[in-house]
């Protein structure tokens, strides 16, 4: 069930927390990208803000001995994802680029995965998303827009997989380096967020993650997540 | 109309009588009740009313008898994602004057006179939740046009309906069958 | 004729009914309506009316008419489709058990236990299709269905408990049917004739029934058994804190057995009191039954208890934030409220004899309703509450549509349940008499063949 | 024809669908349905014809390069421009969310005129032949001196207006930035006497002091600032930089930060000096820079040593002595450090005197013009516009005495003239690309003020605070759908040329505010219309560009690598251009996005230093220290405690939010949503207090509250939040405002309101930290 075909590179992220800002140009530029409806003041309120990158602010200590660290999320597209396993329509699948995919026409929204992804990192479609005025101008026509009442997440923008692997196709050639990258990467002003083939040794995140200040979220859940961060500080 | 037709009406229909038209489902899959009632409407159109064309161009005269390739007048099947439909000016290459007698000729002929596009129905359309591209099927696998559009060289009229019902099923038989991706996100977006 | 016959006659004839012909109280309600029945009837149609209404108001908006947000996805619905499922055990499980065991006591409870079941079980699915965000979608379960996921397991198992147990109700309740179809005429005559299946009652169709019912009381009682270990391996396939225990699997089976008793019981006060049955529901079962619910009163405390200590004792953070929510958090009222009801009241009513009357079983029964109901909600809420990685501020409480929902959902079964017993008689009539004639003969047999063998008088030594 | 299984469950599903949506729907209003049913919105058809166009993002006044992708004629998308200096293909959330500026349901359609108290579509001539009309008619009147022009914009346009001002005679040309940068740029003018304001060279600095509000959230460009931090964090073989923020308050940038230092709201400056105090004592100064480069510091020396002793510093500023020390030798032993003292965008959170004392700071230890240290970056040659003659009449006016005399905080300025201090009356107030009302924090004594002006005309494109007080107003375009230069510097000194050109067709009936300012100036005639002859903007951008084209200096954008290669050729002496004729430079920047010229010269005096003395002139800062020179205990402003007004117990300190504000654009949703992101708080204003002042107050995290102050009060969320000191209450300065139709904003509340103009006893403008506020429940 979740053993990898070793077909197409493993797809991974890196975020060096000593470059990141908080400036959460990833988180707008995901929603941007990926047709998420804008958050309203009483989506907001409820909760129920759409974001596939969202920031976590990790607060602790009280004054003056405070810490705050802010912290860029993706969904981890796990190696062995707690989500896939419990899906009943198998509506969310890996496939060979090891991305957890959404199907969102055939997802009937029973909402099992968003309680057992421990990363919380799945969204839910409460309404119809709607976009007020001619907002619905900017919309990105190679994402489709999700119908209410389906389960979203971040998808590794693997859209411009597709398009990429199209183009290297027509041209009859491998998909090169850098090709494909996620909107949140390409938009980082600090190039924190790196994206790229975990299995390419000479690539850019897999030297990242071979630094001594790499650590992954909640690793001893055995979900072996491909999203690995560098620990801000010395070292 | 009741949204449930008879068993004799659906054997009079070639096509499967319960698979409404790609533009409905999807609509219906898009997009809330509203969408539902296209769902309706689409699945008494699928039974019922045909796509009427505002010409009824003869394909079997331009593909058999004058041998024009489909890409002269779809432009972009070889290396673009839609096939594309012929602009007034493809038409207009041969047909400032009339060049036969039939009366949908002399309607093209007073077109392009009158430089009026022709809106042409549309008969397939892709949900929106599917990425697909001509140029990866045509040219990169090589796959003949009547593959998934039927024997349209033969067609005198246009068809009513698509002559191939374009379903899920019938593009993952093709890539099993040649060994292309069957992930989901291959083809879901 | 046998001394044993002799006595057994003896006690039959005492137990004849007094007025008129026999049983004819079992019947008088299936064939006379009163004013009150429709009342009654009205006032849960409305409540279910609005429930409907609610449930269209979110199909057509959306669950975001729902108080459910990000993290809390699951609230309310899924917490119902728990209880219900719950109840639902107490008909099958229990009126198997008893039969199984022959306890002679439960020849006038078995019919209104196994309707419990079998109703409620669809308000038990139905609180999930309510719950699906794409209820349009409904057939790519069976479509597209992946066994690996718990929540098919959950299907498959409901589905062949739904039509296990009613099969198991159907069976007991042909010969009354029979009954039935001779009293009536017209439409009813005609429908009772359809479902009587030409029964006449002669010995060997009883023979047949016996057999058949019998070998139901061996099957239905797995099938229940998966029917909650696997509702409660949908929580604890996943990692959520305080989901993910080995405990969760017997834990909600006996939650189940305890909250449908406790129906059972409410159940029997009921159709006691509207029809007047005292002389076949009488305090002897519901002493019982009383009996039973303390069993799982204690049985319910020992599995919370271990479960609270185990995960204190283990103390690791994650957990720890669950565990400390619902003792001293924001669901300390539920959590509390939820031991008094299970615990505490239907302990201290049930443990002596003088408070275990049929009113002391019944607010027994009324409280651990609730208290199970909590219980199923401080399992939901609070896991989903206290997600691992910080960043959101969960609040959930639901709307007046998910209430409105709950509440439709719990009146129409009541309204259900009472139009079965318009439908049916809802005492087994045909057992009743079985029990009146043999039953005594053969209980005495039964006795003796538990005492030492002996020639009937006492052993060797000096009286 | 065989009925197979699967079609069989499709029917089933079919019909099953078609009985959900059965008749029996009622469509009776639920109590919390969502709003009304929006038309959900369809991506562009498939295959449809897609280019991309290069820009610079105009949400703020950081000029960063942009691609926008255009998609069967709409804008679908705005990513970075990997050519572009300042951002290197990185952007922000206000520059990414750009399209739902030009799509933004608030644009004001087309020309509004107030009759009847309304304000009522109108058409552009009949709204510019008012507004000439009544220019002409002051002008003939002799009253040309009482009208002003609140500008907020950079560049071309700004001197748009000054020719129109100056021609038309009135000297009222009051700069009208949302908060403009008061300390660091009048710092540098008194000491060094400079307009451009500092330029931080973070990449090459190994030690950063912070003070002020979160550089990393507002600087002078957030994402050239962004950019520099990631550099020199980790983008660099010489080592990690080391930053110390010094704030009230934790902010993101404070969390990003090696240490936090706690500080009192509006004493930076005491505690710069403090430093400046150690390092003197320790002889840590360095002094060959002092005697090349210093003027009159030996009095500074003098006050510094005798005021400013770490005991009495750490009282006044909350810092400890040890603190104060070690922090001091840090930043002085460390080569090279700098001291980041731009607050631009905290409404004078510190006066101007702290700003000179940061910089003397900086001077200090020799971190003025150097590398890693603050520079004064050199402007864009561009061509000045042709000088323009001026009639008596104009003359006469010019000769007025300014409003607000000549601070660049015009809206405070504006204020405290309008309330009294004004020796005349202002009868037509022009808010070009500002919005004055907001910035003195729509609170009702603003208003007041306003409302004293006859005639408001506003250039806004937002029915914003100003517009909805307005008598006319003449929307512009929005910042895709117009030709504007954008002269900006990257953090290493380096001039830049952004090129704005517009993506869209305009969408509405609007027109770019300096061709309207043009035409009217056309229609008052005269002097005026020969100052501004021109038709239309790109006309007067590629005017000025051929001064560029003429320096035969710097290159269009290009790769990263190519910058080296310019330098090493300049400073050699050859020309490194990769344009060749104007046509070409012209064609060249709009591909590419603009100009840049990569060397920064430090051994150009004359252009760092235009002081009398030709030197780093200490004078000003010492003799606002010590006026009369004469008194023994410390005498500053900024020594003395404040005392707490009585019933106001708790300090006020307001911090910047950078996204919640853009240039002329009205609340986005996406960047709305993402404010305050590490408190869970969006959209709605909020107060923070420490979890010992909220345990007193008696309130809980999330409650309802009251703030006010002398100055007004507002409505807000209280947040309890461990990152704020007991005894301080802090306050974003972003959201709220005007609600816009789209989006009701929860609290329309604004955090300036309870500042109020910013003018303290030293004429300059005051911190805001003297302002004073009780917290009770709403």
């Amino acid at each position: 069930m979740n053993e990898r075909p070793k077909a197409g590179p493993r797809w991974g992220m890196a975020i060096d927390l000593d470059r990141c800002t908080a400036c959460q140009a990833c988180s707008t530029a995901c929603q941007m990208e990926n047709n998420i409806p804008p958050p309203t003041p009483e989506a907001a309120a409820q909760r129920r803000a759409i974001r596939w990158m969202d920031l976590v602010p990790y607060l602790e200590g009280e004054f003056p001995r405070v810490k705050l660290r802010l912290l860029p999320r993706p969904c981890m597209h796990c190696d062995n994802p707690p989500c896939i396993k419990v899906c009943p329509v198998g509506a969310t699948v890996k496939g060979q680029d090891g991305i957890v995919a959404q199907v969102y026409p055939r997802c009937i929204g029973c909402r099992y995965c968003t309680t057992a992804c421990p990363y919380t990192v799945r969204y839910f479609n409460w309404y119809e998303p709607s976009w007020p005025g001619d907002l619905g101008q900017a919309l990105n026509p190679d994402v489709s827009v999700r119908p209410k009442g389906v389960v979203e997440k971040c998808t590794f923008c693997h859209h411009r997989l597709q398009k990429a692997r199209d183009l290297a196709a027509a041209e009859k050639r491998e998909l090169g380096p850098g090709e494909y990258n996620t909107a949140c990467a390409e938009a980082c002003p600090t190039q924190a967020i790196v994206f790229g083939d975990l299995d390419d040794p000479h690539s850019e995140v897999a030297r990242m993650t071979r630094s001594p200040r790499a650590f992954r979220l909640l690793e001893d859940l055995g979900t072996e997540p491909k999203v690995i961060y560098l620990r801000e500080g010395e070292a | 109309m009741s949204p449930r037709p008879t068993a004799r009406r659906a054997a009079a229909n070639r096509r499967h009588p319960f698979a409404p038209s790609a533009a409905a489902r999807s609509a219906a899959e898009s997009r809330g009740p509203r969408a539902r009632a296209l769902l309706l409407a689409a699945f008494a159109a699928a039974c019922t009313a045909e796509a009427r064309q505002p010409i009824a161009y003869n394909h079997r005269v331009h593909v058999k008898d004058l041998e024009i390739g489909c890409e002269t007048c779809h432009a972009t099947s070889r290396n673009g994602e839609v096939a594309g439909i012929p602009t007034l000016s493809t038409c207009a290459d041969c047909h400032q004057q009339a060049n036969g007698t039939s009366s949908e000729e002399k309607k093209v002929v007073e077109a392009v006179a009158a430089g009026r596009d022709i809106t042409w129905a549309r008969l397939y359309e892709l949900p929106s939740h599917v990425f697909f591209t001509h140029r990866r099927h045509v040219t990169v696998a090589a796959i003949a046009c009547e593959r998934c559009h039927g024997d349209m060289g033969s067609q005198t009229r246009p068809p009513p309906r698509q002559l191939v019902a374009l379903s899920m099923d019938r593009c993952l038989e093709c890539h099993r069958e040649r060994g292309a991706s069957q992930d989901c996100d291959a083809c879901h977006r | 004729m046998s001394q044993r016959a002799q006595e057994a006659e003896v006690i039959t004839t005492a137990l004849r009914p007094q007025h008129g012909s026999e049983d004819e109280a079992l019947i008088a309600p299936v064939l006379r309506t009163t004013w009150r029945f429709w009342a009654m009837g009205a006032v849960l149609a409305a409540v279910a009316l609005w429930g409907v209404n609610a449930y269209l108001v979110q199909f057509r908006w959306g669950l975001g008419v729902t108080g459910l947000n990000r993290p809390t996805y699951w609230g309310i619905y899924i917490t119902n489709f728990v209880f219900f499922i719950g109840i639902s055990h107490a008909g099958t499980l229990i009126s198997a058990i008893l039969r199984l065991a022959r306890a002679e006591w439960r020849r006038a409870i078995t019919r209104s236990a196994e309707v419990i079941t079998v109703l409620v079980i669809f308000f038990g699915i139905g609180s999930i299709l309510i719950d699906m965000g794409r209820p349009d979608r409904l057939l790519n379960i069976i479509k597209h269905g992946r066994f690996q996921s718990p929540l098919l397991w959950d299907v498959v198992s409901v589905s062949t408990y739904l039509t296990g147990s009613t099969v198991y109700l159907f069976l007991p309740l042909i010969p009354d049917i029979a009954i039935l179809r001779d009293r009536t005429s017209g439409f009813r005559h005609r429908f009772y004739r359809a479902l009587a299946l030409g029964w006449t009652g002669t010995p060997r169709q009883h023979r047949v029934l016996e057999i058949l019912i019998s070998i139901m009381a061996v099957v239905v009682i797995p099938i229940a058994i998966s029917v909650h270990t696997v509702v409660s391996f949908v929580f604890a396939m996943t990692i959520q804190p305080m989901w993910h225990s080995a405990i969760f699997g017997p834990y909600f089976v006996a939650g189940a057995i305890f909250s449908g008793i406790a129906a059972l019981i409410l159940a029997m006060a009921i159709i006691r009191s509207v029809y007047r049955l005292h002389d076949y529901l009488k305090p002897v079962h519901f002493d019982y039954l009383g009996v039973l619910l303390l069993v799982m009163t204690l049985l319910w405390f020992y599995f919370t208890f271990s479960e609270y200590l185990v995960t204190f004792y283990g103390s690791e953070p994650v957990h720890m934030a669950v565990w400390w929510a619902k003792i001293a958090g924001p669901f300390a009222p539920a959590f509390w409220t939820m031991v008094a009801c299970c615990f505490v009241i239907p302990l201290v009513i049930l443990a002596n004899r003088r408070t275990r009357t049929v009113k002391g079983t019944v607010v027994a029964s009324s409280t651990v309703l609730v208290g199970m109901w909590l219980e199923r909600w401080t399992i939901v809420v609070p896991s989903l509450s206290n997600p691992r990685l910080p960043g959101t501020e969960p609040s959930y409480f639901p709307t007046w549509v998910e209430w409105s929902i709950f509440a439709g959902a719990a009146a129409m079964f009541a309204l259900l349940y009472m139009i079965f017993t318009k439908v049916f008689p809802i005492v087994s009539i045909w057992e009743i008499r079985e029990g009146r004639e043999a039953a005594v003969a053969e209980v005495v047999g039964r006795v003796k063949s538990y005492l030492p063998s002996g020639d009937g008088t006492v052993g060797g030594r000096a009286a | 024809m065989t009925l197979r299984r699967r079609d069989f469950l499709k029917a089933m599903q079919t019909a099953a669908a078609a009985a959900a949506f059965s008749p029996l729907l009622t469509s009776c209003r639920g109590p919390d349905r969502p709003r009304s049913r929006v038309a959900t919105a369809v991506p562009p058809p498939r295959g449809a014809p897609e280019s991309w166009v290069v820009s610079t993002c105009g949400a703020c006044p950081g000029g960063c390069g942009i691609r926008a992708r255009l998609v069967a004629g709409r804008l679908v998308g705005i990513a970075g421009n990997p050519l572009h200096p300042v951002n290197r293909g990185g952007l922000c959330p206000l520059g990414i969310s750009g399209a739902h500026a030009v799509y933004h349901p608030d644009r004001i359609r087309g020309p509004l005129r107030r009759s009847g108290g309304e304000l009522r579509p109108t058409s552009w001539d009949e709204a510019l032949s008012t507004l000439t009309a009544r220019l002409r008619d002051l002008r003939q009147r002799g009253l040309s001196h009482t009208v002003a022009l609140l500008d907020g914009t950079r560049g071309l346009s700004r001197d748009v207006a000054a020719r129109f001002l100056g021609a038309y005679g009135s000297p009222n040309h009051l700069g009208g930035r949302p908060w403009n940068d008061v300390t660091a740029t009048e710092a540098m003018r008194a000491m060094q006497g400079v307009e451009t304001g500092a330029a931080y060279d973070l990449e090459n600095a190994r030690f950063i002091l912070a003070f002020g509000s979160g550089w990393l959230e507002g600087a002078w460009s957030p994402v050239g600032a962004a950019r520099a931090y990631g550099i020199a964090r980790r983008g660099r073989k010489s080592g990690r930089v080391q930053v110390v923020q010094v704030e009230p308050r934790l902010s993101v940038s404070a969390a990003h930060a090696d240490e936090w230092v706690p500080i009192q709201p509006g004493t930076d400056g005491v505690l710069a000096l403090g430093l400046m105090h150690m390092v003197l004592r320790e002889g840590l100064e360095n002094r060959q820079f002092l005697d090349q480069w210093g003027f009159g510091f030996d009095w500074l020396r003098a006050l510094v040593l005798r005021d400013y002793h770490p005991d009495a510093v750490s009282e006044r500023t909350g810092v400890s002595v040890a603190n104060i020390i070690r922090l001091a030798r840090q930043f002085a032993s460390t080569r090279p450090a700098v001291a980041v003292g731009d607050d631009r965008n905290g409404p004078g959170v510190q006066s101007v005197e702290s700003g000179m004392a940061i910089h003397a700071l900086n001077a200090v230890v020799g971190a003025v013009n150097s590398p890693g240290g603050v520079l004064t970056p050199p402007g864009v040659p561009l061509d000045p516009l042709p000088a323009f003659g001026s009639d008596e009449r104009g003359a006469r006016g010019r000769a007025a005495p300014p409003l607000g005399g000549g601070r660049a905080d015009g809206p405070s300025a504006l204020q405290a003239w309008l309330e009294g201090a004004g020796s005349y009356p202002v009868n037509l107030l022009v808010a070009y690309g500002s919005d004055p009302l907001a910035m003195l924090g729509g609170g009702e004594r603003a208003r007041v003020a306003l409302r004293k002006v006859p005639f408001v005309v506003s250039f806004s494109a937002f029915l914003d605070d100003t517009a909805r007080l307005a008598d006319l107003v003449l929307p512009d375009h929005a910042w895709l759908e117009r030709w504007q230069d954008d002269p900006t510097f990257t953090s290493r000194g380096f001039p830049v040329l952004g090129l704005r050109q517009p993506v869209l067709k305009p969408r509405h009936d609007t027109r770019h505010a300096a061709e309207v300012l043009a035409e009217v100036g056309r229609g008052v005639g005269g002097p005026v219309a020969e100052a501004l002859p021109w038709r239309d903007f790109q006309e007067v951008m590629k005017l000025s560009a051929r001064g560029i084209h003429r320096s035969g200096r710097g290159a269009l954008f290009d790769v990263p690598e190519a910058e080296a290669w310019v330098e090493t050729m300049e400073r050699n002496g050859w020309r490194a251009t990769n344009f060749g004729s104007f046509e070409e430079f012209w064609a060249g920047a709009t591909a590419r996005g603009g100009w840049w010229d990569p060397v920064y010269d430090f051994g150009e005096r004359r252009r760092v230093l235009r002081t009398p003395s030709g030197k780093i002139d200490f004078g000003p800062l010492a003799r606002s220290l010590d006026p009369r020179g004469t008194r023994k205990e410390p005498a500053s402003a900024m020594a003395r405690a404040p005392a707490a007004p009585s019933g106001y117990p708790l300090k006020l300190h307001l911090y910047p939010l950078l996204f919640a504000f853009g240039d002329d654009q009205g609340p986005l949703p996406l960047v709305q949503d993402l404010l305050g992101r590490e408190l869970q708080e969006s959209w709605s204003l909020w107060v923070e207090i420490g979890q010992s002042d909220a345990r007193a107050l008696g309130l809980e995290d999330g409650a309802r509250v009251k703030v006010e102050s002398e100055e007004g009060a507002v409505e807000a969320r209280l947040k309890v939040y461990a990152g704020v000191q007991p005894g301080v209450a802090a306050m974003p300065v972003g959201p709220g405002g005007a609600p816009g139709q789209a989006w009701r904003r929860a609290m329309p509340g604004q955090a300036a309101a309870l500042v109020g103009p910013r003018h303290g006893p030293t004429g300059s403008a005051s911190a805001a930290g003297d302002a004073w506020v009780r917290i009770r429940r709403a």
